[in-house]
């Protein structure tokens, strides 16, 4: 249950199916889309709260 | 009684003061678990005997589209307070979702779309839940729009709690009006009264994906909530003491 | 009584606000035959589909400004102080731009019905299934409407749009429902179930947003 | 003497700006206030919260009267694009004898068929204060209901709030000139 299911680094990244696409490209730009896309709104909203204490204070 | 309770309890002050104790908590042990749940779900999960390798984006899509409803529903939930017992925080807590709930579904969507390439050929179809999530992703920008279009924030309060609760009646009508359409999307893998139709070894890591999403999610709306509180309450005392 | 036979008085003399929408529609159902080079039984399909689109489109545009008009004068005002139901003024208010808007559309439509498929069961089917349309739409749209009351149709039609669409989908079943000779009356009562409900929980709504509106 | 509106401890209140507090008057039968303050007090709000459009933040109103309330806000609540007698048909017309004579008395007898977009703006307010003259009910609030009239006009409109006075009607009316009608003041500042 805990083996990795791909042999090499490069695996992981083309992660070629049984059928024989490459599925890698569709996993990691979703992988990054997400990452981004979180990342950036937690990013504007720390930005945002520091300035409006700025303008508070 | 209740009333008494709740509004001492929902202070924006207490809320804030509470949830800035819990923020680092939540952040750190959801962020680990999210990230232990992907790379298991990436790396150590075998691969889906018809979809291929690209079924891994399972642990990112359905965490995100089963938050951008359920963010929904605390959006109408928090409403219904507001407008029953007139309490400020939780109208506070409708405008602060509103972005965060858009913001899940349009990565539910881009996923889904992506996804969809490489397993039915096609990046988008007319299909009864993708159509129902792009209108959930319609309605959370006509929120948004709609409070900002108003200077008054007591009357843009008001409006939005009133079209959210309108808007959550709509939501299952739209689910089973367009249910009527033949479908391309896979029935639900995992629901709560039948047993899981994928793998135990793949439904651990699912489980956790979405756990550690929901908290990183939460974490976002406590960020979004506490920008709102600034903004709204900025000329009251402890404000200027708080910051 | 009387306020019915004064805003019908006003719905009447202010031409462009019920005329204006049903030469849309007359124009929009007239153009689209022009913009598909098409045999005669491919526009028989798009047909009900363009029906329904004009339709909703009409009736947005008919609702535009369905209260702004009497919020800008104190009108509301008035009605909100004089009677005690705001929401029995509303209901004469949609039901008049109904009698003046959507009947005569529905009957138009079943002549474009008529004209364009040469099925007279078609048209007659229609009819009902219009008037209840018009109906809804002008509910769910003045609704919207009040919410954006003095910030411009646009938002108003963002927000409501949504709340329209899954009636699109049950529109979409016409088609089906009429050519295969289904459960033609079954499909009647589903609309007008929909129907009833929003008349009785749309005007009290609408009243409460108006009030705060006036406030 | 019965009482008519009896307020005790009006608060209000804008986005967090208090406009008055802890007002307390009441109004009887036959009597008038004439509420008096600057710019931004709070007058039409006071008005508003009287006839019921806003609620008040804190306190109580007690309003007992049989038949409606009659509001005149800065809005006249007239459509443009009707004439002048269209405008009055929300109105028992036949039942009021005095129709005529309040039409006379205002110089819009001549004007009936007119669309009301052709008045100027001083027959316009006088044509909504006819329809406040035909109206039957017992407590008139009035948001300064003297702007743009001449001074006929506004004596004409005195003489009728006396007359209606007199007939144990109830009046509150804001008004930055003083009418010639005896009422008590209520001053709204913030103190």
């Amino acid at each position: 249950m805990f083996n990795f299911k791909f042999n090499s680094i490069s695996d992981a990244i083309f992660m070629q199916s049984s059928n024989g696409q490459y599925h890698g490209l569709y996993v990691w730009s979703v992988v990054l889309i997400v990452l981004l896309s979180i990342s950036i709104t937690f990013l504007v909203y720390k930005v945002q709260i520091k300035n409006i204490g700025k303008k508070i204070k | 009684m209740i009333k008494k309770f709740i509004h001492q309890f929902a202070s924006p002050k207490t809320y804030l003061f509470q949830v800035d104790r819990a923020y680092p908590y939540i952040f750190y042990t959801s962020l680990s678990i999210y990230l232990v749940a992907l790379f298991w779900g990436l790396f150590l999960t075998s691969e889906d005997f018809v979809q291929g390798n690209s079924y891994r984006i399972i642990y990112l899509h359905v965490p995100a589209s089963f938050i951008s409803q359920s963010l929904y529903l605390a959006m109408a939930f928090a409403s219904a307070i507001f407008l029953i017992w007139k309490v400020k925080l939780s109208a506070y807590l409708v405008r602060s979702i509103a972005p965060i709930g858009a913001i899940t579904t349009f990565i539910a969507l881009v996923s889904g779309a992506i996804w969809g390439i490489p397993t039915w050929g096609t990046w988008w179809a007319w299909d009864a839940r993708i159509i129902s999530t792009l209108i959930l992703f319609i309605m959370y920008l006509g929120l948004i729009s709609l409070h900002d279009s108003f200077t008054d924030n007591e009357k843009a309060d008001k409006f939005l709690a009133i079209l959210v609760i309108v808007g959550s009646v709509n939501i299952p009508i739209i689910k089973m009006s367009v249910e009527w359409w033949s479908t391309l999307h896979q029935t639900a893998s995992i629901t709560v009264t039948e047993k899981p139709a994928i793998d135990p070894s793949m439904l651990y890591p699912l489980f956790g994906s979405i756990i550690g999403f929901t908290g990183i999610v939460v974490c976002l709306v406590i960020l979004s909530s506490k920008l709102q509180i600034l903004k709204r309450e900025k000329n009251k005392s402890w404000v200027k003491d708080y910051v | 009584m009387k306020l019915l036979k004064f805003e019908l008085l006003k719905l009447r003399k202010k031409s462009r606000g019920w005329l204006g929408p049903i030469l849309v529609f007359v124009l929009i159902m007239t153009a689209f035959p022009l913009t598909v080079e098409i045999l005669n039984k491919d526009i028989d399909q798009s047909f009900l589909s363009v029906l329904w689109i004009a339709t909703l489109l009409v009736m947005m545009l008919a609702t535009e400004d369905i209260f702004l008009e009497d919020f800008n004068d104190g009108t509301l005002e008035q009605m909100a102080i004089k009677h005690n139901s705001l929401s029995g003024v509303i209901t004469i208010k949609i039901f008049v731009y109904w009698l003046l808007i959507g009947l005569p559309i529905s009957l138009l439509g079943a002549l474009y019905g008529f004209g364009i498929t040469s099925s007279a069961d078609l048209a007659i089917q229609l009819i009902p299934i219009l008037m209840i349309t018009t109906y809804i739409f002008l509910n769910v749209f003045s609704f919207g409407n009040a919410l954006s009351l003095t910030k411009g149709s646009i938002l108003g039609i963002l927000i409501t749009m949504p709340l329209v669409l899954p009636l699109l989908v049950v529109l979409g079943k016409v088609v089906i429902v009429i050519n295969l000779g289904m459960n033609f009356l079954g499909f009647l009562f589903l609309l007008l179930g929909i129907l009833s409900i929003i008349i009785l929980v749309l005007p009290i709504i609408i009243s409460f947003v108006i009030k705060a509106h006036l406030e | 003497m019965k009482k008519i509106l009896v307020a005790e401890n009006l608060s209000y209140k804008i986005n967090d700006t208090k406009l008055f507090q802890n007002l307390s008057f009441s109004l009887n039968e036959g009597a008038a206030i004439h509420i008096l303050g600057s710019n931004g007090s709070g007058k039409t709000s006071l008005l508003k919260i009287i006839s019921g459009l806003t609620k008040q933040t804190k306190g109580e109103i007690e309003k007992n009267y049989n038949k409606d309330i009659c509001f005149i806000g800065h809005k006249n609540a007239l459509k443009q694009y009707l004439t002048v007698e269209d405008n009055l048909s929300l109105l028992e017309i036949e039942a009021h004898g005095n129709l005529k004579s309040f039409l006379q008395l205002l110089g819009l007898d001549k004007l009936l068929d007119v669309m009301v977009a052709n008045l100027s703006y001083g027959q316009q307010k006088k044509l909504a204060l006819l329809r406040l003259f035909l109206n039957n009910s017992d407590l008139l609030v009035l948001d300064e209901p003297c702007v743009g009239l001449d001074k006929k006009s506004q004596d004409i409109l005195c003489t009728f709030l006396s007359d209606e006075l007199n007939a144990k009607k109830a009046l509150i009316f804001s008004s930055h000139i003083s009418l010639d009608i005896s009422s008590e003041v209520l001053q709204l500042d913030k103190a």
